[in-house]
């Protein structure tokens, strides 16, 4: 297992670097001159060519891809063109933010669509079974942004039940550890701000979950009915086990193993849904910054942000694959 | 009659862990150094437990998967050596009945056009003609001609494996392999297939290369017949031969455990103790010590060597060659 | 910090963007000078409502005859957050640094701002000369400005290097305390303040993208006041208690022709299409009414905006007839515009440009759009290759017509801003004398003239000043933006 | 011999893609205490199906047992509460399946799998029940049990793996053992090891085995009696001997006729034309009879009762029944 | 000939079929998915013919009219320049399929050469293309497409592109992992044993055998591709006005959320309509085409 990890761990350096490479390339495609854009409405030809120079921009493309990636071995993303601050600093600042959405989402859509799945299956053809499925159904069809603004209008400006956007209450913010609001305020037994980060996580996570919990339900119930018809499960019942048991201890774990991979994919989608759910929301993370980065054509951070967000989704894959490894007794790594 | 197969000293090592930079870390040894030969006319059974390699064997034959090493002498014809084209070309000399009646049918072609293909392939018929001899053998293997347009999938396996046969008859081959034909029939289909394969033996001349694990089957069809061990052949004879006078002590296991449908009789029962081992790291000496209830100490250092005795009776077994 | 104490007076700003940043020499957006102008003072400061000039960290100045050198004493005891002193040393440190050599490329507003100033001297601790290349009007208007001209903390300055721009310190009413990425920034009550001492113990500039999702905040009380308020949504915040706040803008929205070459460098055209647009419906419908038609280029509160200037009217039986004067028939063009929402066209220039499109086929002249996102735009524009005319609009700076009607100085033409590549020597002359006079009465009349010219020209159609939408609650008492965008919040209770 | 197990008018029912199949029809058998009875009959014919339908383990849907009464010890089975029958399954009565393969859960440990039953069923607790698990590997043959205890299914060999459901299956000590293809999937050597095994177990547990298999050589070896089924029906029932000696279906008698011997001659074997019929769409009369080389014209009409012949022998077969084909 | 005829040509049945006929014959069976082709059919339709259908002018603005709520005259109400939002919408099915069709045909041709290639011959031609399909896979498709947008720049043709680009990794995993599977069944080795040449076994004898997989995929691409299309819409990267685009439709009309909900409720209720009618198809199909739902 450990000479897995280690070996997974070195295939992680050619896909990063083909990431790299990947999306430098393409963001040397922009139409736009990053020194006209940082030099603002009363620039000259003449000081832009100056800047471009300074910049290194009229280096070959190789040269400034190998700069970038010396940097980038630095942890230095560049600067962004709008703030001048370091993309690197500006993009963990909002980290967080992405990171507790993502999570909350994830768990929503996990907790609900693995148990709705379960249900389903093993309620097969029940109210319940086609309630939920539908509901899967709407959830894969819905734009994440439409249902983001009707939540926003029905349960905050209608019904005034949730705040409208935002991530906490003025000035409620928890003493900063993890810079995960609701982890923070628990590690800090700040129950008023935890209660206000989890009512301020509510609409965007279920509009970002919306989908994924989808999928996840799907995906929970096939691979159950599949479960369902294995000869094992026969067996434990031969034994005399009650369906609970059965269910619990025999068939659930069999059908989480595919699903866990999906669970893992979710959370690349959820990242990258988290372009328009923070839009939306006006969440302050990554997505809504590399948003405003693109309209900006702020080049450096929409790279440092694609690449960011690609690590993390190939890390999050390498660990799930190393969950996986462990749920199922069969993959055997030497 | 001559030899119209010759197999010499076959090996095929299937690599199975490579490092990150493609190095083979270690391979199967799924046939390992095989040598036999096939008469015209005759059927060659072989036999021998799961994974021993038997599959391999024939589809080396047919070259259909690359040998690691050893000749295969077809009609005088060094198959390892034939350039791609022309091996195609020799392809309608030889074919192959598949196991699985199921996976063996491409799902999605009519039965006229898995009949035909072998013929257009080869460009031995078009047209009218082909229809009229996809019909031949289609009535040949005693399905109804009418059933050209028909799918696989609506045909019950006993029928489907008549289709196996009618594909493999189509360009009138001289060697036919046939691998577990009727291990996945029911046993009152097994009997039509076996009697059915019979019938064609002897009115077209084809040679068999019939391979099984029911050893009942397999003395039925067989003029000679050929037993491996973990990719090795360890005995080969003249059926009656093995069967009445088994010189392996594989070989007599493996008889002794067929269950016979007779409850009165009465045979002395050799029960081998553990399980087939890995090929991908055989035993060393003879691959079968680890089970064999009459093991010396020679077996486990020295290989024995795979050698005939005047009957023609193959064997590689210590006990026998002192 | 576990929260804010209950007793705490906060006022929460909700506003659509973070700023670029908050080191007055690094910045060119509203964002930021929203946020600068509450924590740093200037020399001087407009005066509420208007670009009239009042003291601030100078208590008075004096100017030379010829207009060349310009003495402020400064006000004493000041004390910058940091605790270092203010003093003309401070002063010259921040000039200093945006003129040549120290200016680096970056700093947008240096030489728009220090452009005239040759060099700065300290007099004595609380004297500071400026001498000047050049007379130049506007130039304490420039020194009220947001961008540039706010007085930082030199010693601030050299601690914190590149990052000052996220750790501003200055001698405003409001310290700076934390910035929540996009998400926030707080300011504490500096309560060493010099001036009128601030009301709220902390104000929160909170950053809400989008409009509607601002407004809803407004509604459900999340927030105390906001700016950017979408005209669709002010039937439902006044509804729902929420005040509305309509504040004529500093600006102008404007289509303009590229007058350098065909078919736009004839000038019937340009007034036929000029004449061709009915911009009071357009006002109606597509501002819904916020917004003011204009007459010329210069906003109404502007001095040298002249009421009895007559815009070239709608008359579509008028264009048809100048078309075809000048040889139009099946006349067709390109609109080149922008993708999103500007403060002086809060619809987008997108829908700007299909209105207009409708209005222009009423008089069979066909067109077609293409469309640009606002960083690709600028280029565009400065190339002057793409389409026959565009959609454009210019936010004043510092409340003086110069600023405004500079745009079509021909010497523009090199940098982006003279984007119609207009050319007239008349204008180019008037506008000269315009920033030589000191003498208000003559500066008005100056430009008087030259708007009667510009009308007649018709290098743009001048469309509309849009109005500056703001809403707060009821309960909030003394919140007054100013014309330029910014508000002071010292004196906004609750 | 008292009897242990009877099975009375047994109907499951299928349906499938809008079909019913009668999977089992209507058939009546019953096991003596430690007596070993062989299903035997062609795929499809319903062997499983019946060893599900007494277990009450049908898949529901889309089978569902429509009639009759399984007698055990007293009591009958289809009519016990869910409640009762957890108890009876894996304690009195247990089952191997065919695919030693993927009928262990592979997740979790084979010890395990098989303590579960001992604790549900003798109410030990986990160590008791591990010990006690380590001991019965140890009986199959299994070395160093201790160790293999702890093993994942994937990590044994087909062979081993159905010897731990063997192990798992005689946990209990099981009234009656109903073995479905336990040897189906394994090669002959080790096929002749399991069955070796199951022999020995038998002695040992003394229990009664119902053995389903197709292998007419496995059963010559087994069983005492044997019932043949054919398309959801009992055909022939008899002693073991005397099935194969006299055959009186023409079912069996072809079925032994054409299987290939090792002892017998080169010849053509025998055949019986056609496939086994689709259960969904039975021939009228007997369900043979498209087959049958001795049909009349009866036995396309009426379908022939399973009659009493002699002591220990019933058949299903207008040919036997006195009254002819015609 | 000797070999005689047996009694079962009598028994077998004798209708004639064939597999798209038992196909269809499934998938009719199945009520939602039947939903989801008619919403399709009817969709098509509405795209082939909206110039008639549509009452209005898609781009034709009317000031005065503008953020009408639904009515007679304007069913689903008009936009802030007053144009009529069914039109639109009509108008927009159109676009909206076109993005469907297209970017699924762009990652479908170049999957299936990637997972073709890669499937058949394993080894290097493999390790190669797969890798480049994961540093691919490592981009949440949004981002890779904004990404891409942002190079290519705006427009539908690009959007297109981009939405093709990204979805190709997945196409050739699909089309690898059911080529390499059905690579083991015997008829491919029984087409090369009668002189089949590889060309001819992937074209004849694989690629036809791994289109079930395809088909579902692509069907549930087409409604990802919408839903994406509809993403970059909303950002304002997709089309160039004034053509009407549902996701566009959205983004612009966000702002009139309070005073004219109508304007962003329908476009959305078009594209959950279409995207979920693809859902169903592409859900029956995969039962219809599912193997294990054949005898
Ligand atoms: N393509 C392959 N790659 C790796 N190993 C293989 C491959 N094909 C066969 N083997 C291995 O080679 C050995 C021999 O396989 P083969 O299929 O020839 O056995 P067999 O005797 O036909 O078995 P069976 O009776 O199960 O069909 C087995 O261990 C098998 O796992
Ligand atoms: N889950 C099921 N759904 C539908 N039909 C079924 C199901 N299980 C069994 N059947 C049908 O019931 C009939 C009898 O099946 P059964 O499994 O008892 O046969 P068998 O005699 O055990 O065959 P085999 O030797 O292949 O195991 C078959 O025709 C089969 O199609
Ligand atoms: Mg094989
Ligand atoms: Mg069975
Ligand atoms: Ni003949």
């Amino acid at each position: 297992m450990l000479k897995y990890t280690i070996k997974r761990l070195l295939m992680l350096i050619p896909v990063l670097l083909g990431v790299s490479f990947f999306v430098f390339m393409v963001m040397h495609l922009f139409n736009a001159d990053p020194a006209a854009l940082m030099l603002g409405q009363h620039a000259t030809q003449a000081q832009i060519e100056a800047l471009r120079q300074q910049l290194g921009l009229n280096d070959p493309i190789f040269v400034q891809f190998g700069r970038f990636l010396w940097q980038l071995l630095h942890g230095d993303l560049g600067r962004s063109l709008m703030t001048r601050g370091s993309v690197t600093e500006e993009l963990l600042a909002r980290f967080p933010a992405t990171i507790e959405l993502a999570l909350f989402s994830l768990f929503i859509a996990t907790v609900v669509g693995v148990t709705a799945g379960v249900v389903s299956a093993v309620k097969r053809y029940s109210i319940f079974d086609y309630v939920s499925m539908v509901g899967a159904l709407l959830g894969v069809s819905m734009p994440i942004f439409w249902l983001g603004l009707i939540l926003i209008i029905v349960f905050a400006v209608n019904l005034h039940w949730l705040p409208v956007a935002g991530r906490i209450a003025i000035g409620m913010e928890p003493t900063a550890i993890t810079n995960l609001y609701l982890l923070d305020s628990l590690l800090t037994g700040n129950w008023e701000a935890f209660w206000s980060a989890l009512q301020h996580l509510i609409l965007p996570g279920i509009a970002l979950a919306a989908y994924s919990m989808a999928i996840i339900a799907r995906m929970t119930r096939s691979t159950m009915l599949e479960v369902i018809k294995q000869d094992y499960i026969r067996t434990a019942r031969a034994k005399g086990l009650d369906e609970k048991t059965v269910i619990n201890h025999h068939a659930l774990k069999n059908a989480l193993i595919p699903v866990v991979t999906v669970i893992g994919l979710q959370l690349g989608l959820l990242l990258s849904g988290a372009v328009l759910t923070e839009t939306v929301f006006s969440w302050p993370g990554i997505g809504n910054y590399t948003v405003n980065a693109i309209m900006a054509s702020d080049f450096p951070v929409v790279q440092g942000s694609v690449i960011l967000v690609a690590a993390v989704f190939v890390v999050v894959n390498l660990l799930v694959d190393l969950l996986y490894a462990y749920i199922d007794p069969r993959i055997h790594y030497q | 009659m001559g030899d119209l197969v010759v197999v010499e000293n076959l090996k095929k090592h299937f690599p199975v862990n490579r490092t990150l930079l493609g190095k083979v870390l270690s391979t199967v040894q799924a046939v390992d150094d095989v040598s036999f030969t096939i008469r015209e006319g005759e059927t060659l059974g072989l036999v021998g437990e799961s994974g021993c390699g038997k599959t391999t064997v024939g589809r080396l034959v047919l070259r259909l998967i690359e040998p690691t090493s050893g000749k295969i002498q077809f009609a005088g014809t060094d198959l390892a050596q034939v350039p791609p084209r022309e091996l195609r070309r020799l392809r309608h000399q030889m074919q192959i009945i598949f196991q699985d009646p199921y996976s063996s049918l491409n799902p999605r072609m009519t039965v006229g056009q898995i009949v035909a293909e072998p013929l257009i392939r080869h460009g031995l018929a078009r047209g009218a003609e082909c229809r009229a001899k996809v019909a031949d053998i289609l009535a040949m293997v005693g399905l109804d001609p009418s059933y050209v347009r028909r799918y696989p999938h609506e045909f019950s396996g006993g029928q489907r494996q008549r289709i196996g046969i009618a594909r493999a008859l189509a360009t009138r081959p001289r060697l036919i392999i046939c691998d577990e034909p009727v291990s996945a029939l029911d046993v009152s289909i097994q009997s039509q297939v076996l009697n059915l394969l019979k019938d064609l033996q002897q009115e077209f001349g084809l040679t068999y290369l019939f391979i099984a694990h029911g050893l009942n089957v397999v003395k039925h069809v067989s003029d000679r017949v050929g037993v491996m061990y973990l990719g090795k052949m360890v005995e080969l004879a003249d059926g009656d031969e093995l069967y009445n006078h088994p010189l392996h002590p594989y070989t007599q296991a493996l008889l002794s455990a067929i269950p016979e449908p007779d409850p009165t009789a009465k045979r002395e029962r050799i029960i081998l103790t553990g399980d087939v081992p890995s090929p991908i790291n055989p035993p060393s000496g003879c691959r079968f010590h680890t089970r064999c209830p009459k093991v010396m100490d020679i077996c486990k250092r020295q290989e024995p060597v795979f050698q005939a005795d005047q009957s023609n009776h193959w064997v590689a077994c210590h006990l026998i060659h002192k | 910090g576990l929260g804010f104490a209950a007793s705490q007076k906060i006022l929460v700003y909700a506003k659509g963007a973070d700023p670029r940043g908050l080191d007055p020499a690094y910045v060119d957006d509203g964002e930021s000078g929203k946020i600068i102008v509450n924590i740093y003072d200037n020399l001087v400061r407009y005066k509420p409502g208007g670009t009239d000039i009042q003291p601030c960290l100078a208590t008075s100045w004096t100017q030379s005859p010829d207009g060349l050198v310009w003495t402020f004493k400064l006000r004493k005891g000041v004390k910058f957050h940091d605790g270092t002193p203010f003093n003309a040393a401070a002063v010259k440190f921040n000039v200093d640094r945006q003129l040549p050599p120290n200016a680096t490329d970056d700093m947008p507003y240096a030489s728009f701002t220090f452009e005239p100033v040759k060099k700065v001297d300290v007099i004595d601790n609380y004297t500071v000369r400026f001498t000047l290349k050049h007379p130049y009007a506007p130039f304490l208007a420039n020194l009220a400005m947001c961008m540039a001209a706010p007085i930082v903390s030199p010693t601030a300055v050299k601690k914190y290097g590149a990052d000052y721009n996220q750790h501003p310190v200055g001698t405003g009413a409001f310290k700076f305390e934390k910035w929540d990425k996009d998400q926030q920034i707080v300011l504490s009550r500096n309560a060493n303040y010099w001036g009128k001492k601030p009301f709220a113990d902390k104000v929160i500039f909170k950053t809400t993208k989008e409009n509607s999702v601002r407004a809803s905040e407004m509604i459900t009380g999340a927030i105390d006041m906001m700016d950017g308020v979408d005209p669709n949504d002010v039937k439902k915040l006044e509804s729902s208690g929420v005040k509305v706040l309509k504040k004529p803008g500093m600006n102008i929205n404007y289509m303009g022709f590229l007058t350098h070459k065909k078919p736009f460098n004839d000038v019937r055209v340009r007034r036929a299409i000029s004449m061709a647009i009915n911009r009071a419906e357009l006002v109606k419908y597509l501002y819904q009414g916020y917004a003011e038609v204009a007459n010329g280029p210069l906003p109404s509160f502007i001095p040298g905006y002249d009421p009895k200037l007559k815009p070239l009217g709608y008359n579509p039986t008028e264009a048809k007839k100048l078309l075809a004067e000048a040889g139009y028939k099946d006349f067709s063009f390109t609109f080149i515009t922008y993708s999103n929402p500007r403060p002086y066209n809060p619809v987008n220039g997108v829908k700007l440009a299909e209105a207009v499109q409708a209005e222009l086929l009423k008089i069979g002249v066909k067109t077609n759009i293409k469309v640009y996102p606002w960083t690709e735009y600028k280029p565009v524009l400065f190339k002057g290759e793409e389409g026959d005319a565009f959609f454009y609009g210019w936010i004043g700076d510092n409340g003086d017509a110069d600023n405004f009607l500079s745009l079509l100085d021909s010497s523009q033409i090199e940098t982006t801003l003279n984007s119609a590549k207009y050319k007239n020597p008349k204008v180019d002359e008037l506008l000269r004398k315009g920033t030589l006079v000191s003498n208000e009465k003559e500066r008005v009349k100056i430009y008087q003239d030259l708007q009667k010219i510009l009308v007649e020209e018709a290098p743009w159609v001048f469309i509309s000043h849009a109005t500056d939408l703001y809403a707060y609650r009821p309960n909030v008492k003394g919140f007054n933006p100013h014309p330029t965008g910014v508000t002071w919040l010292e004196g906004t209770t609750k | 011999m008292p009897e242990l197990i009877s099975v009375q008018n047994l109907q499951t029912q299928f349906l499938s893609d809008g079909k019913l199949v009668r999977a089992v029809d209507n058939i009546s058998f019953s096991l003596q205490e430690k007596e070993t009875v062989a299903i035997v009959g062609e795929s499809g014919s319903g062997k499983s199906v019946t060893s599900l339908s007494i277990m009450r383990l049908v898949p529901n849907p889309p089978g569902k047992i429509v009639g009759g009464q399984v007698n055990f010890h007293g009591e009958d089975l289809l009519a016990l509460s869910e409640a009762k029958m957890r108890q009876i399954r894996g304690n009195k009565i247990s089952m191997i399946f065919q695919e030693p393969m993927t009928s262990l859960n592979p997740v979790h440990r084979i010890g395990e799998q098989i303590a579960e039953t001992i604790m549900l069923h003798q109410k030990l607790d986990r160590a008791a029940a591990w010990e006690k698990t380590v001991a019965l590997l140890r009986t199959i043959g299994i070395p160093s049990p201790e160790k293999r205890a702890l093993d994942y299914p994937h990590q044994l060999s087909g062979g081993m793996r159905q010897r731990v459901m063997i192990a798992m299956a005689l946990s209990c000590h099981p009234d009656l053992l109903i073995a479905d293809e336990p040897t189906t999937a394994l090669d002959v050597t080790i096929q002749a090891q399991i069955l070796d095994l199951m022999r020995k177990m038998r002695e040992e547990f003394g229990m009664a085995i119902m053995l389903i298999t197709h292998d007419l050589g496995v059963v010559a070896e087994m069983a005492h009696r044997v019932l043949v089924m054919y398309a959801g029906r009992i055909v022939e029932e008899a002693p073991v001997q005397e099935i194969f000696a006299e055959p009186l279906h023409p079912y069996t008698v072809g079925l032994l006729r054409s299987i290939p011997r090792l002892s017998g001659n080169k010849d053509r074997l025998y055949v019986i034309d056609g496939s086994v019929p689709d259960l969904s769409r039975l021939p009228s009369g007997c369900p043979f009879h498209p087959r049958c080389p001795d049909a009349g014209p009866r036995c396309r009409r009426e379908r022939p009762e399973l009659l009493t012949l002699g002591e220990r022998r019933r058949a299903a077969c207008w040919l036997r029944s006195g009254e002819g084909v015609e | 000939m000797s070999v005689e005829l047996n009694t079962e040509l009598k028994t077998a049945p004798v209708e004639e079929s064939s597999p798209w006929r038992d196909f269809w014959k499934r998938f009719s069976r199945n009520k939602v998915a039947m939903v989801g082709l008619t919403i399709l059919v009817i969709l098509i339709l509405v795209s082939l013919f909206g110039q008639w259908l549509a009452p209005y002018d898609y781009k034709a603005s009317n000031m005065p009219e503008s953020l009408q709520p639904p009515s007679a005259a304007h069913w689903l109400g008009t936009d802030e320049l007053g144009r009529d939002i069914l039109s639109r919408i009509i108008y927009g099915t159109h676009i909206s399929l076109k993005v469907g069709i297209e970017a699924v045909l762009i990652s479908l041709l170049i999957g299936i050469v990637f997972g073709a290639a890669a499937g058949y011959y394993g080894g290097v031609v493999d390790h190669l293309l797969m890798r480049l399909m994961d540093i691919m896979l490592a981009f949440p498709p949004l981002l890779l497409a904004i990404t891409f947008m942002a190079a290519l720049g705006r427009g539908l043709d690009n959007a297109i592109i981009a939405i093709g680009i990204v979805s190709i990794p997945e196409y050739a995993r699909i089309v690898r992992g059911s080529v390499m599977s059905v690579k083991e069944n015997d008829y491919v080795q029984a087409a090369r044993a009668i002189g089949n040449n590889d060309f001819q076994v992937i074209f004849h004898h694989v690629i036809p055998n791994v289109t079930a997989p395809i088909i579902v995929r692509a069907t549930l691409g087409f409604s990802a591709a919408i839903l994406e299309a509809a993403m970059l819409g909303f950002l304002g990267l997709g089309v160039q006005p004034p053509e009407a685009e549902w996701g566009a439709m959205l983004g612009s009309g966000r702002s009139a959320i309070f005073s004219a909900p109508h304007i962003v409720t329908f476009p959305g209720i078009a594209i959950t309509v279409t995207v979920l009618a693809f859902n169903l198809l592409g859900d029956g199909l995969r039962d219809a085409l599912d193997p294990r739902m054949k005898q």
